[in-house]
């Protein structure tokens, strides 16, 4: 009857069926906007509740409040991207390990018919600095997120600062600042898992990616548990372990090809 | 202004507090309106004011249903009245200015009826503070102000004191003998009715009783 | 435009899908607002009516003080109460942070000014006459309490469905302390701005007009319980 | 709780600061809610009157409908007016998105059914004798209008101040059809809600004691101005 | 109830509206209170109501100061009542009902007084739709009921008709002859005063000009 069960939710992964499953207690899972503007943890979450019977809340916020979050002890476990402050965070003592768990890219995506020229240039950089003449608007995150610490990371590889009226610096969310950038007639970076889950409602395409440059690791960190007493680290641990597994790694694999046509993410735990 | 009632009614769900068949008020004459508590005297005077619509009947103003401009001559002091949330020069001035009469000539007017009803002291008082019987002179002093055709007094001198009706009574007497207007006034004194009116209606659970001279009514 | 007549149309059949996850959303929206409107209503109202109705130094100080905490802004409020019960805050040994329980004491937070101060307003002006009848027939405060509230009723009507239409329609304090949790403390405002970010605006404008269905329900049956007509 | 006091401290430093950008965010804030109160009040209050002593058939219903559009939801204003002015939609080629003119007229939408809910209520209370005094009078229509707003100049006050409140504080509606650019559209609520999403709780919390100190600013001016104490 | 009146003052901003050196109210004794408009008539009975503030001075209720169980037996009708949005019946009931008397004796109570009054066709009517006259007995009514010791009227029957008006005074002076307490009625109506009065208080800009048996006074 396990396996029936089982077979229910993966029909239908955003149905979370509480009652069925046995209550090991719950955890805070801290993690960006993108991870769920793309639909993943709708998609995979369910099935943590299934197998272990720990509930994971999840709280979307931009990743450097999210890292706060873990920082303060308000989040148990952490879902983010932006490697170099998860390895802070790591330094710092606020957890003991992080770990590679995914992996997709961001894609610098413009109006349908590319009035700049971008895709003539292939690389990043270059696209970026033709940007930079300012005739064509580019909208930045803003909000200090994941994404937003890339795109500043790229613009010093470029060694350009960019200010000017063209320089959008709009302090919000992946998804609202691609509606922006549609809005707007202009370009921006995202990442691709929530360019592919939005692509139907605007009309931007993508003008530059696969540059090494672009590469998105996603990591996961168990919050340090002596923070306060509150702290569920035992159920941050097994969330960890469940999501390098190899049963979840395959899962996050399979995300979206169904909808999209390709995986949103590519997992790359090491074993 | 000549008022013409016939077939007046008024009801209150099913309750008709007001039945009056045919009834006259000639021109600038002045009319006394008595009758228990609850006959209808007040709702009389709202409808013919135009404040309130009866049932059924008709009234006509010179022989013409009420519009906007016989309105403008018209006025009614209430039993409960108002007064604006200003000063008591303010508010009897207030007909005045409606009507965009120069400001010299308002202040002469206004300060005219102040003397008349010894309300100058008041002046720049607010009226929200006014004793009762001075917020009442105050009320009547704005209704006399502009000379309206047609007065509509609902107990105007209920909270006075005998002097001030002395005056008050003068005032209205003046008016009628002058021949500015018509005058219907409500009073439960029937001392004054005699003194003031030219004739009396008495009313009794919405109905008309009894008009003639006032010798023969008041009896 | 087409976003709009769409998400009508889709307001339907969201209502009649019976979906258990939209239903959820729905009933978590009520029973939070409803829920901080009846906290917010019972302390509100009596200070609001007693504030007006007493005079005591730094009245004028108070009475400011009150109109400017009717525009706390969500999000701070939010901010606030997340500052308070997070786990290293004073109140965080109860793990109330991304609750339920964590959205009504924010709500109750916002909207408590509001209630109190358009109480407060409407108390100066007719409170005054009403207390000194109660106090000329023998009654003491309780009693002068109770009969403020009985015959202001419609003004304290307005203050209620002003607070609960602030309560039910923001998102800025429920989003902080609440989290959006799927299944716990996922709401409409909630859900419709996370639909906003995602660029699902057809299933926003469902939201949002099921929203202002239960709000026209609600003040419809509020007002007919105590207008009575 | 180091935070709240963290927060105080910083927003003397951003005030005392002379910060450009910080400046020019309140008084982007200023700016776009007081026009939209403004916009709001000049429309609201007459219809709000209108609507309390004109006697009409369906006005039990129009009563009601006022009521819910009193707890329109930010999110739901914002994502209408931003699907009516983005570039597809139907005044799209007058490029208002992303503009301080859309958040006025998100926030005009937001509380002109708040001003006119208030006042109206009111004005059912008090309106019918001052109605009644200014036709007996000899006023005309206009005449009516004037004096109802004199006379009910507190009521109508705290209408405005609400309405007020409401537009400096919310943050859904212009964030979505504002979108917090920076130099342009940022205001303080969308400053707050942008910094609680980067964990700077601080200056978050700095930011809100601005916007209160504000709100206290302008009720006291205009309490002042209005009821003359 | 005895009232003691020392040195009692009232100032309005500059304007001093209420002196009163000393004044003796005795037990059980109906007394009058008369004067012009604005003399302070009404500000000296919201004074000893309880609900004013004086400036200076003391009144003293059997000796003591004003405190919770006297204000209990005080009543005081004012020349503006405020009725309760509820029915005609409710309003009367009111202080029996703060009383927590026993329902079926409220009701006995409520109405043998609207039968006294007249108003027992209005018992169910709400009190906002009722007429200038009928709410000033309801007023009344309210005051009467809970048989206070100290009742002050202020101007109860302006708003009456004379019918009405013989049977309000019938009950004032029957309260007055059963010795119930002690009665303070301002008025206008010097007849009034005359036919009710045990004694009579003549004020005038705010000073007690004179105290006496009714035939001296009202000369
Ligand atoms: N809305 C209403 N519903 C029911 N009855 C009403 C309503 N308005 C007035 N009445 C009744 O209509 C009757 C007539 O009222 P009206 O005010 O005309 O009396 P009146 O003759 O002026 O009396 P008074 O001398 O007491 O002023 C009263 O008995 C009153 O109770
Ligand atoms: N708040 C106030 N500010 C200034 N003057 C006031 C205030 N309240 C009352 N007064 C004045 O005090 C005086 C006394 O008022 P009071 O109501 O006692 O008069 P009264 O003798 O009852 O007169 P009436 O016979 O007209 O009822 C009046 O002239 C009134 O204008
Ligand atoms: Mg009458
Ligand atoms: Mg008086």
């Amino acid at each position: 009857t396990n396996n029936k069960i089982g077979n229910q939710i993966l029909d239908k992964p955003e149905a979370e069926d509480v009652t069925i499953i046995e209550d090991n207690g719950s955890i805070i899972l801290a993690t960006t906007t993108s991870t769920q503007d793309s639909g993943l943890l709708d998609y995979i979450l369910p099935r943590f509740k299934e197998e272990t019977g720990i509930e994971a809340k999840v709280v979307a916020v931009g990743t450097g409040k999210a890292i706060q979050m873990g920082v303060d002890g308000e989040a148990d476990v952490l879902l983010v991207h932006a490697k170099s402050s998860e390895e802070e965070f790591v330094k710092s003592g606020h957890a003991d390990a992080r770990f590679d768990v995914m992996y997709n890219d961001f894609v610098l995506i413009g109006p349908e018919n590319d009035p700049a020229g971008l895709v003539e240039k292939g690389d990043v950089i270059s696209a970026l600095a033709l940007l930079s003449e300012g005739n064509y608007v580019f909208v930045s995150r803003g909000d200090d997120s994941g994404t937003h610490k890339k795109e500043l990371g790229i613009w010093k590889d470029a060694k350009i600062e960019p200010v000017g009226d063209w320089y959008i610096s709009a302090g919000k969310g992946m998804g609202d600042v691609i509606q922006m950038a549609d809005e707007m007639v202009g370009y921006t970076l995202c990442d691709r898992a929530t360019y592919l889950a939005m692509r139907d409602n605007v009309d931007l395409k993508i003008v530059v990616e696969s540059d090494l440059a672009l590469l998105n690791q996603y990591g996961v960190m168990a919050v340090n548990p002596n923070k306060n007493k509150e702290i569920n680290g035992e159920g941050a641990m097994t969330f960890v372990d469940w999501i390098l597994s190899e049963k979840t790694q395959k899962l996050i694999g399979e995300y979206g090809k169904e909808e999209f046509g390709q995986a949103l993410f590519i997992p790359n735990a090491k074993k | 202004m000549e008022i013409n009632i016939n077939g007046l009614m008024k009801d209150y769900g099913e309750r008709t507090v007001l039945n009056i068949e045919s009834l006259l008020f000639e021109s600038n004459k002045l009319y006394g309106i008595i009758g228990p508590n609850g006959a209808g005297k007040s709702t009389l005077l709202r409808i013919i004011s135009g404040l309130e619509q009866s049932t059924k009947g008709e009234i006509l103003y010179n022989g013409c249903v009420l519009n906007k401009p016989i309105l403008k001559h018209i006025t009614f002091m209430s039993q409960r009245h108002y007064l604006l949330k200003t000063t008591v020069f303010n508010n009897i001035a207030y007909p005045l200015t409606l009507r965009k009469y120069h400001k010299k000539i308002i202040e002469n007017m206004v300060d005219e009826i102040m003397m008349d009803l010894q309300l100058f002291e008041l002046k720049d008082q607010l009226a929200i503070s006014l004793s009762g019987g001075e917020a009442q002179k105050v009320a009547l002093a704005r209704a006399l102000i502009f000379e309206p055709q047609l007065l509509l007094l609902d107990e105007p001198t209920a909270n006075i004191d005998p002097n001030s009706i002395k005056l008050i009574e003068k005032l209205i007497l003046k008016r009628n003998k002058e021949k500015k207007g018509t005058t219907l006034m409500i009073t439960h004194n029937m001392e004054q009715a005699r003194r003031l009116c030219d004739e009396v209606v008495f009313i009794e659970n919405g109905k008309l009783k009894v008009q003639g001279k006032e010798k023969q009514v008041l009896v | 435009m087409g976003y709009i007549m769409e998400g009508v149309k889709e307001a339907f059949n969201l209502l009649l899908s019976l979906d258990r996850e939209i239903y959820s959303i729905i009933l978590l929206s009520i029973f939070v607002s409803f829920t901080s409107t009846i906290i917010s209503a019972v302390i509100g109202t009596p200070i609001g009516l007693f504030l007006a109705l007493k005079k005591f130094k730094l009245k004028k100080m108070v009475t400011r003080l009150l109109y400017t905490f009717m525009s706390l802004p969500p999000v701070v409020v939010g901010l606030f109460v997340a500052i308070i019960i997070s786990r290293r805050g004073p109140l965080g040994h109860l793990g109330l942070l991304f609750t339920p329980s964590a959205m009504i004491i924010a709500q109750t937070l916002l909207i408590t000014p509001i209630i109190m101060g358009i109480t407060f307003n409407n108390a100066k002006e007719q409170g005054q006459e009403i207390r000194q009848i109660c106090m000329t027939l023998g009654g003491n405060r309780w009693d002068t309490l109770i009969l403020l509230i009985k015959e202001m009723r419609i003004s304290i009507l307005i203050a209620i469905v002003t607070g609960f239409g602030r309560a039910i329609s923001e998102v800025g304090a429920v989003m902080l302390v609440g989290g959006n949790i799927l299944g716990h403390t996922r709401v409409m405002t909630t859900f419709i701005a996370m639909n906003n970010s995602m660029g699902n605006y057809s299933m926003s404008i469902a939201m949002g007009t099921v929203l202002l269905v239960i709000s026209f329900i609600v003040n419809s049956i509020l007002y007919k319980y105590v207008v009575g007509d």
